[in-house]
């Protein structure tokens, strides 16, 4: 297997990327940088600053200081857009639409990657015979799966993903992993936050610890 | 306006501003003060009487002033917005938001002297009128910007918020300004000039100058001491600000 | 395994402005149609008001009959001010518009069509309500058109400036009234040239001119609102 | 480890009524002074429409004072209407309402003092703002002690209403302007009262008749009106 | 150490408890038994049913069939309130009031276990420090650890915890383990859904197992 991050600037880079509310800073500065192929795993506990950081990256937080790299070339918010996907607490699905609706919806939005349709994924993240339920009438795991399912659709390279694992089953954290594994081996990344509680996927992975700055 | 930007930048760091509005705003309240009690002196005592209204003109002296501020600061906090949005000067966020109470204030005193002067003039405390009208709303566009700045938790996005209201509410001062001439209006149409003719007696013009020099002086002063407050309190737990405080960093941290 | 995977935009297609907008419309269209009644509401609210209105004056239809116009500006005007709720904060809430502004399309493109939609949805039961409601009011017959051309070109206006208001204020848990206090000053303008028109035609004067100035407010409005209203949700969302 | 530990009621004390009533009390106090500028929004709110109103109908003072007494009331209940969605909703999105089913308290109990603090909170600014708007409307200021026996007697009525159609609409998510819909149909009564007052007592007829009335509406619901929006918030939440 | 169940009813005892939601079965018939200083452990998978069976034990629900009984009687909803403490996926936490205030009006509203204190609460949380931190500024891990301490502070013997363990780091899950651990040996019972990614409580546990009706 060669390595590309030899040959290519990584996909993603953080350098000195530091972030404050009120003046207050939350995370200090930070430099990283992910490879395709590669996950990035942040751990952290409560209230560390891992979901700030990942709304920092994704653009809906303006840093404070530092630049962030996509494929080796500074960027600013908007153009951003286009490389990254981001699953957040909130999960962004119309509570009175049925699920494959949401779906659509979002692909009409993000765009969609090559070989893939909102059905499809349905059937991958596990929610097959769902199609036409509403939102609203899915529990806390299965509006999880959609939202996954979102990921899945989108034709950006970088994964944000905030704590997928929460609300799942053991099915459901097996599903994170191999859509993450696959995702990776088709020269994507990702960058996970999580307590560590569960099994890391078994990819290339790096490791980011946070802690409060205080 | 590059070199608007370069000042602001070298006023912006925050210990800096605040000795500068330390040492600069005692003097513009003095010197406010001091001009305001001549002109008000002269409007109230030495000025005659006018042939028409009597004594009652002389509320001209508190509200004509005040009219002119309230649009004055009103245009000042767009400006400040505007660099703030543009330039992402911190100060610039302050000052804006430190102009709205002021300006507020400014306007209600408007409304409230012209409301007086109203009585005796057309019979009526309030009239649908489009001058009084506008100037009306103009409060609420001041209140509207002072809400949405008390209402967003982050000080620095609830500034731009406010701010672009505060841009977006612009469009109101000309309107303020030509609504005698717009539309027919029971208000007095443009009678002073501060430079040039005036349709006014030449007497009444000096003190009306002085007082709102007066005004502009204390609306500084008044600017300074809330810019300052209000950058102190966003700077609070920073080390200059202990130390300011006269508490000994140090000493408190070595245990 | 790929020994050089393939890099950026990695596999897919990024959507036009076209596909976005289109994905918003059925979107939109799909959750109306599953509530179909919220869509009449806005009717429906103005209704109520002339209703408030002819009952607190009393029966007396020459008094009703001065008055309707304006009544029946302000119904309009305030049915627009409560619908403006639904506009971005049922988006904010879900974290909708959190994806609208990672999406590869430009914000405020995508904050225009929503407020047309918007504005098609509230604004167009409403006007086809107004002939039943003006008469209602017994408002002359003569001055009907001149209110429905007023209100075409004055509610699109008032959907834009309020599509920055409630832009600004999205971030908000509850805005409560704070989005009226801060619309209604804008929205003033608007309802005395709207106003001012009927109020011209009655009294026989020309009301053109104000129409006009309502068109003129609205073309610059669909320029600069959009692009106000995007700087604001990005000011808000946080 | 304890071989026969204590059961049911372990260890602790129920809270009184008074002690849930006093929590509530607190809480809202606290959260109105976090958000002074909130309180005053209603009040504003009502300014605001007597605004448009004063402007739709262009500068007549005489027409003014005919239609004053109606406007204002119209202005303050539509105040209330709007405030009507902070009533509960904001506890019912954040799981509040939940927790206020399974105290150990009667969620009645809970409805009436939380409509009381609203009603406190909202209206009384909206009275004391009354006198102000009616000479901005140049009310004749003899009808003046008339309307506000009618607004210090109706605005806790409406609030009572109120409560029952902002429970029964808590389970929605977005009720936008459902809730007026369902409100403004009970409100007329309440409106005919009490613009009929003052119109009574501008003919020099007495109002006092039409002001009973409205008292006796408000003792019923105030016995009636707690037990059945809790009614309706068992039903709305699920 | 000698049984209580043997001398005394279940805490908590469902019969023959069944669900529906527009006539559809939500939950089969279930029968189970709690008792003082036990608990039990709710596994299934993502919408098996197991938040829709804590809201109908809670009284928030209206089951289908079937009967509800604490301390051997059968009570009616308003009746069970007293015994039953609740923490489902919502955190009943005002955005706008501090991380105290909000303790301060939960107990308010549901009473006080003996020798407790809010304040006290909150250092046994982890969140000490936060005290006048408004709810919306915390994290989410913060965020679920102030649900907890409102449990820890409620008098009532039996506690319903959906989910407790989501969005915890590591020692936030030791916290839970704890608490539900010194909360049985008072003689308390808990109700614990989780999806079996974390270990259990070292406590006398039973288990209940759901399945979708379907
Ligand atoms: C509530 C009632 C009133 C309001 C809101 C009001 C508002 C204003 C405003 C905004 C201006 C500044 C206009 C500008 O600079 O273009 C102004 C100027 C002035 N007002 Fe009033 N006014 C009121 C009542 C009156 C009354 C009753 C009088 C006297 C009859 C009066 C006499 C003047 C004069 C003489 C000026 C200076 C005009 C100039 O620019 O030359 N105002 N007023
Ligand atoms: N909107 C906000 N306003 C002010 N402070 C906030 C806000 N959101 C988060 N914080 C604070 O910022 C810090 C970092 O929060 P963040 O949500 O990033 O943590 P996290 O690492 O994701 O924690 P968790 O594991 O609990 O989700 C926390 O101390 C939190 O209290
Ligand atoms: N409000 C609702 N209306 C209709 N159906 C619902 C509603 N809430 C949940 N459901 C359905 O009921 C079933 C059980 O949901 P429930 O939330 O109890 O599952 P759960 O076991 O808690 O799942 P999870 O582990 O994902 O939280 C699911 O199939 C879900 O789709
Ligand atoms: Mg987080
Ligand atoms: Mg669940």
């Amino acid at each position: 297997m060669t390595d590309p991050s030899l040959q290519a600037p990584p996909l993603l880079a953080a350098r000195g990327l530091s972030f404050a509310r009120n003046d207050e800073p939350v995370f200090g500065p930070l430099d990283f940088t992910v490879d395709a192929g590669e996950a990035l795993l942040i751990r952290g506990d409560n209230g560390a600053g891992k979901t700030t950081l990942l709304r920092v990256l994704a653009g809906l937080l303006r840093p404070e200081a530092g630049r962030i790299e996509v494929d080796g070339r500074g960027t600013d918010a908007p153009a951003r857009t286009r490389a990254l996907a981001y699953l957040g607490h909130l999960p962004a699905l119309k509570a009175d639409l049925g699920a494959l609706e949401n779906l659509e919806f979002l692909c009409g939005l993000q765009g969609r990657r090559r070989g893939q349709s909102p059905d499809a994924a349905m059937g991958i993240v596990g929610l097959d015979g769902y199609q036409d339920a509403l939102a609203r009438q899915l529990s806390a795991g299965q509006k999880k799966r959609l939202s996954l399912a979102r990921i899945w659709l989108s034709p950006a390279p970088v994964w944000l993903l905030d704590e997928p694992y929460a609300n799942l089953d053991l099915d459901g954290i097996e599903l994170v992993n191999r859509m993450v594994q696959a995702h990776l081996r088709e020269g994507g990344a990702a960058l996970v936050t999580t307590h560590g509680a569960y099994a890391a996927p078994p990819v290339r992975t790096r490791e980011l610890v946070m802690r409060r700055a205080a | 306006m590059n070199l608007v930007v370069r000042w602001f930048h070298q006023l912006g760091s925050p210990p800096y501003f605040d000795r500068f509005a330390a040492r600069w705003a005692p003097w513009c309240f003095g010197l406010g003060v001091l001009v305001m009690l001549w002109g008000g002196w002269q409007g109230l005592f030495v000025v005659p009487a006018d042939y028409q209204q009597g004594d009652s003109f002389r509320i001209l002296y508190i509200h004509v002033p005040s009219a002119w501020m309230s649009m004055f600061i009103f245009a000042l906090m767009a400006f400040y917005s505007a660099i703030a949005l543009i330039w992402r000067i911190k100060l610039c966020e302050i000052l804006a938001m430190a102009c709205a109470p002021i300006g507020a204030a400014f306007t209600v005193i408007t409304l409230a002297t012209g409301s007086i002067w109203g009585k005796p003039m057309w019979g009526t405390w309030w009239e649908w009128d489009p001058r009084l009208t506008s100037e009306l709303i103009l409060l609420f566009l001041y209140l509207g910007v002072i809400g949405l700045y008390q209402a967003i938790d982050d000080r620095r996005n609830a500034a731009r918020a406010a701010g672009l209201l505060a841009i977006v509410g612009v469009a109101l001062l000309p309107v303020i300004r030509y609504s005698v001439t717009w539309w027919n209006s029971l208000h007095q149409g443009q009678t002073i000039r501060m430079f040039g003719e005036s349709s006014m007696d030449a007497s009444m013009i000096p003190p009306l100058v002085a007082i709102v020099l007066g005004t502009k002086l204390w609306f500084l002063g008044s600017l300074l001491l809330r810019a300052r407050a209000d950058n102190l309190e966003r700077e609070a737990g920073k080390d200059w600000v202990r130390q300011r405080a006269g508490i000994d960093t140090a000493a408190e941290r070595a245990p | 395994m790929n020994a050089s995977p393939p890099r950026m935009g990695l596999a897919g297609s990024a959507p036009s402005l076209l596909d976005a907008a289109r994905a918003l419309l059925t979107r939109d269209l799909r959750l109306l149609w599953r509530r179909r009644g919220d869509a009449l509401q806005p009717a429906l609210f103005a209704l109520m008001v002339v209703v408030l209105f002819a009952l607190a004056l009393g029966n007396d239809p020459q008094l009703q009959a001065k008055v309707a116009a304006g009544v029946l500006w302000v119904a309009a005007l305030l049915a627009g001010l409560l619908a403006l709720d639904t506009l971005f904060r049922g988006d904010a809430e879900d974290g909708s518009l959190e994806q609208w502004m990672l999406a590869p399309v430009p914000l405020a493109w995508l904050v225009a069509v929503r407020t047309f939609i918007h504005w098609a949805t509230t604004a167009w039961p409403l006007l086809l309500a107004t002939p039943f409601l003006a008469e209602l009011m017994h408002l002359p017959r003569a001055q009907l058109p001149v209110l429905m051309m007023g209100l075409a070109l004055g509610t699109p206006l008032l959907s834009l400036i309020g599509a920055v208001i409630a832009a600004l204020t999205v971030g908000m848990r509850r805005s409560g009234i704070l989005v009226g206090l801060l619309a209604l000053p804008l929205y003033v303008p608007v309802l005395v040239f709207g106003a001012g028109s009927v109020a011209a035609s009655a009294q026989g004067l020309d009301p053109v001119g104000a129409l006009l100035l309502l068109g003129a407010g609205l073309i610059v409005a669909m320029v600069l609102a959009p692009l106000t209203a995007a700087a604001a949700i990005r000011i808000a969302v946080n």
